[in-house]
């Protein structure tokens, strides 16, 4: 058996666990902390793939930004209400997830038979190394759709801003 | 059976690594008690061994044999697992980390790192960003008010930092070219191609995120013995509370520290004095000097309350560091 | 094959777990246990408890800055490829890849000084 | 009414700001401390001389003949031999104490009209070292002495009794009486740690 098939597997099979863990865990944060676990056995997937790049810096901004923003979140909210299971939410999320389930499945099973694989042969891939194919294709052919990411961050910046600051919904009680 | 070998020999390394680390983290705890009391005018650990050379046995004897108490209220499982998770990622650090140059050995190649990666720094910077939750989730599984509010401090403190952090690393990592530390390395040769001496911003704001990151005494907000007893460690008793210290003053201080020589001060070059050695002579040494300074800022300087150090990353580095990729493009283009 | 790197990585992963299991549970088991009634009463400078738990809601003041974190981390994302690749880009186009960062840097700066502006960036 | 005034808090220069000037001198502090000679002493191997006025364990002065005249007047109606304690069981002590239970004193008329004290007993346990009981002695007979170890394995040993009481007045007289009242016995060590000091 080959090295990579064994780690795939043993990463997807944990992260898929950790998964379950964060849906069922009735302490929200050992739901934190299984998710922790799931997004560093998802980078570990990436690894497995091939893409350094990815995997680094899904664990620098999710288990790191991401969840300590969880954490800040948890830490507003008192014990018991972490606990409380309410089904009525049940008959909203599980369609809409079902239906974000078939947009990544149909994604991914399109991605798989669109892609191909570019300039960078897999020779090339082993010498220059993975970091610098992903930079250097995203800074000549994908040079569009990085500039708008920073507008969309610009405008997810200013929203967060509004949404999240305290005299702003004073201001909008007085106005109401 | 080939692979088989190849693992074995992983485990021995890692096994060499871990204890190694572990045993110089103890002298280092000697080090830094005798540093500090010297800075107070004490003369610190003297009568343990000669010196008291023997104190860190001592110490980490007096750590394994004390009682393992666990309080009532708190999440057991979680309670325990905080002292791994702080201690887990923050040697994990020390597998990206080349001490030197490959050696050839009695017929052996030795490689003095456990991996070279591609990516090692956004790993380090990663890791030891997790090891930061051992001190969050300790402080929530301990279910008290002070480990509590030493927690959330720390949390607040790493919001602070990290983006500084990640920022200041873009300065190196673009007059290097590469996210790998060996190559990183190796692409400061001589004297001035330290860059140190291209960098100094981003040395200021990096030195900023490891004393914040280590929570060493500028910013120690979440053991603030003055305020909270001891901080998120308040519960803690035994080798659990024993592996917070080693972990986050010691271990993460000389890992990253490390990273320090290795992102400034051109790791392991240097001229080829001490023969075969030499690099790693170098590297330790410097390794050594980045140390001390920071345990000698530690002991000099009082404490910033928790939104001063918030504001100082957000408002001083973090617009410090766009100023330092700004430049150091410049520095890049003009050196061509 | 990018992967057998990080094998190293696993493996000193696991086996630091193991030592510091090993450590704990060396911990447990030379310890002594000498049972007191109070032992487990937690740390409150020797005054009785106010309330069990501090399991409570907590106000925090940072809530805009852990957003804003996740937004500049998501930044730093996409400048660490970028500063890889510029010093071999700059030997063939320093103006194209220079103008390209400076425009996302830009629209980022004046995000971040609005946040600034705005009062986000202090203990609300 | 209070007058409040605000101080303003000293700011930093521009050149302060940017070099970390106070940063710097903090630095230079700490490792010039590092380099001088340690000021510790290693405790049970090397012992200070407490000063004379040191506060430490309780004792009695023995009628040796320098007793103030009020002895002298208070003597006549009382049982005491040479080098016994000066007591003369008037509970001013324990009056002055801040701590009602600190004091034992018990005294017994003898049949030639004397008065004998029998018992001097301090629970040193409850005791804060004030020196109350010292002022408000008429007799000057209850002092503290420079003796500070006074720690014991029982409760019970930290009870001091009359004898030994007068004991280590005997001995605290004899070795420290001739000795001038001050803080620092040697003047050079206090100026090289502290500088000369100017009175006003």
């Amino acid at each position: 058996m080959d090295l990579s098939v064994i780690a795939f597997w043993s990463f997807s099979t944990l992260a898929v666990l950790s998964a379950i863990g964060v849906v069922f865990f009735k302490n929200i944060i050992y739901s934190v902390l299984s998710l922790i676990s799931t997004l560093i056995m998802v980078s570990g997937l990436f690894f497995t793939l091939g893409a350094e790049l990815v995997g680094a810096l899904q664990i620098l901004i999710y288990a790191v930004a991401i969840v300590v923003f969880y954490v800040l979140v948890i830490s507003t909210v008192p014990e018991y209400k972490g606990k409380a299971i309410d089904p009525k939410y049940m008959l909203l999320s599980l369609p809409v997830g079902f239906l974000l389930f078939l947009e990544l499945a149909y994604v991914s099973v399109y991605g798989a038979w669109a892609s191909n694989t570019g300039i960078f042969k897999p020779e090339v891939l082993n010498e220059i190394g993975n970091v610098k194919a992903v930079s250097t294709i995203l800074f000549t052919k994908f040079l569009f759709p990085f500039e708008v990411a920073s507008l969309i961050l610009l405008v997810a910046m200013i929203g967060a801003i509004i949404l999240g600051r305290k005299e702003q919904v004073m201001d909008e009680e007085e106005v109401k | 059976m080939e692979l088989i070998g190849v693992i074995l020999g992983l485990v021995v390394k890692s096994v060499i690594f871990v204890i190694g680390m572990f045993l110089l983290a103890a002298y280092l705890t000697l080090v830094e008690r005798k540093f500090a009391g010297h800075i107070q005018q004490r003369p610190g650990p003297l009568h343990v061994g000669f010196h008291g050379l023997l104190q860190p046995i001592a110490d980490a004897l007096k750590v394994i044999t004390k009682e393992d108490l666990v309080p009532d209220f708190v999440d057991k499982l979680l309670f325990y697992m905080a002292s791994l998770l702080a201690f887990v990622p923050a040697i994990m650090i020390l597998a990206v980390i080349p001490f030197g140059e490959k050696i050839t050995l009695f017929g052996y190649e030795l490689k003095p790192y456990i991996t070279d990666l591609n990516v090692g720094l956004i790993l380090a910077l990663a890791l030891g960003s997790i090891s930061i939750y051992g001190v969050i989730f300790a402080g929530w599984a301990s279910n008290s008010k002070y480990p509590m509010i030493g927690g959330l401090r720390k949390a607040a403190v790493l919001i602070g930092y990290e983006v500084a952090l990640g920022f200041a690393l873009v300065g190196p990592i673009m007059m290097a070219g590469s996210f790998s530390l060996r190559e990183i390395v190796e692409a400061q040769q001589g004297f001035f191609g330290a860059f140190i001496w291209y960098q100094p911003i981003a040395f200021i704001v990096f030195l900023f995120a490891i004393l914040a990151e280590t929570g060493r005494t500028p910013f120690d907000v979440q053991e603030a013995e003055a305020e909270l007893v001891s901080g998120y460690n308040t519960e803690y008793s035994g080798m659990k509370f024993g592996l917070f210290p080693l972990a986050e003053w010691y271990i993460a201080t000389f890992v990253l520290s490390a990273i320090a020589v290795i992102l400034f001060f051109g790791g392991w070059n240097g001229p080829h004095i001490f023969g075969p050695f030499s690099s790693y002579i170098w590297f330790l040494l410097k390794l050594g000097i980045v140390f001390m300074f920071l345990l000698w800022v530690h002991w000099t300087l009082p404490r910033y309350r928790v939104d001063q150090i918030t504001e100082l990353a957000w408002k001083v580095m973090l617009p410090l560091t766009f100023i330092n990729i700004f430049l150091t493009a410049f520095i890049v283009v003009i050196k061509g | 094959m990018v992967g057998e790197g990080y094998l190293g990585l696993v493996v000193f992963g696991i086996v630091s777990v193991v030592i510091g299991v090993a450590l704990l549970i060396v911990n447990r088991l030379l310890a002594p246990r000498i049972p007191d009634p109070m032992e487990g009463y937690p740390y409150e400078c020797g005054v009785p408890l106010y309330d069990k738990s501090s399991w409570l809601s907590i106000d925090q003041k940072y809530y805009l800055l852990g957003l804003l974190l996740v937004l500049f981390d998501l930044e730093a994302a996409f400048v660490f490829p970028w500063a890889v690749v510029y010093k071999e880009i700059a030997k063939i186009n320093a103006g194209f890849i220079f103008t390209e960062m400076f425009l996302f840097l830009t629209i980022l700066i004046v995000g971040y000084i609005y946040a600034w502006k705005k009062g986000a960036l202090k203990w609300q | 009414m209070v007058k409040v005034r605000y101080v303003e808090r000293p700011t930093l220069s521009t050149v302060e700001k940017i070099f970390f000037i106070d940063f710097v001198y903090g630095l230079k502090t700490t490792i010039r401390n590092f380099f001088r000679k340690t000021i510790t002493t290693i405790y049970p191997k090397e012992k200070l001389v407490p000063p004379k006025r040191f506060r430490g364990t309780h004792a009695h002065r023995a009628k040796d003949g320098n007793e103030p005249p009020s002895f002298v007047v208070l003597a006549k109606f009382m049982e005491i031999h040479d080098y016994e304690s000066r007591c003369v069981a008037c509970y001013m002590c324990q009056q002055a104490c801040p701590m009602p239970t600190l004091f034992k004193i018990e005294a017994e008329q003898l049949p030639n009209g004397k008065k004998r004290v029998t018992t001097f007993d301090m629970n040193l346990l409850n005791c804060l070292y004030c020196g109350l009981c010292v002022d408000a002695c008429p007799v000057d007979c209850i002092i503290m002495t420079d003796e500070f170890e006074n720690a014991g394995e029982r409760r019970n040993q930290c009870v001091i009794h009359k004898d030994d009481m007068t004991e280590r007045g005997i001995s605290f007289d004899r070795r420290r009486g001739n000795e001038p009242d001050r803080i620092w016995i040697d003047d050079k060590a206090r100026e090289k740690l502290w500088g000369q000091i100017e009175w006003t």
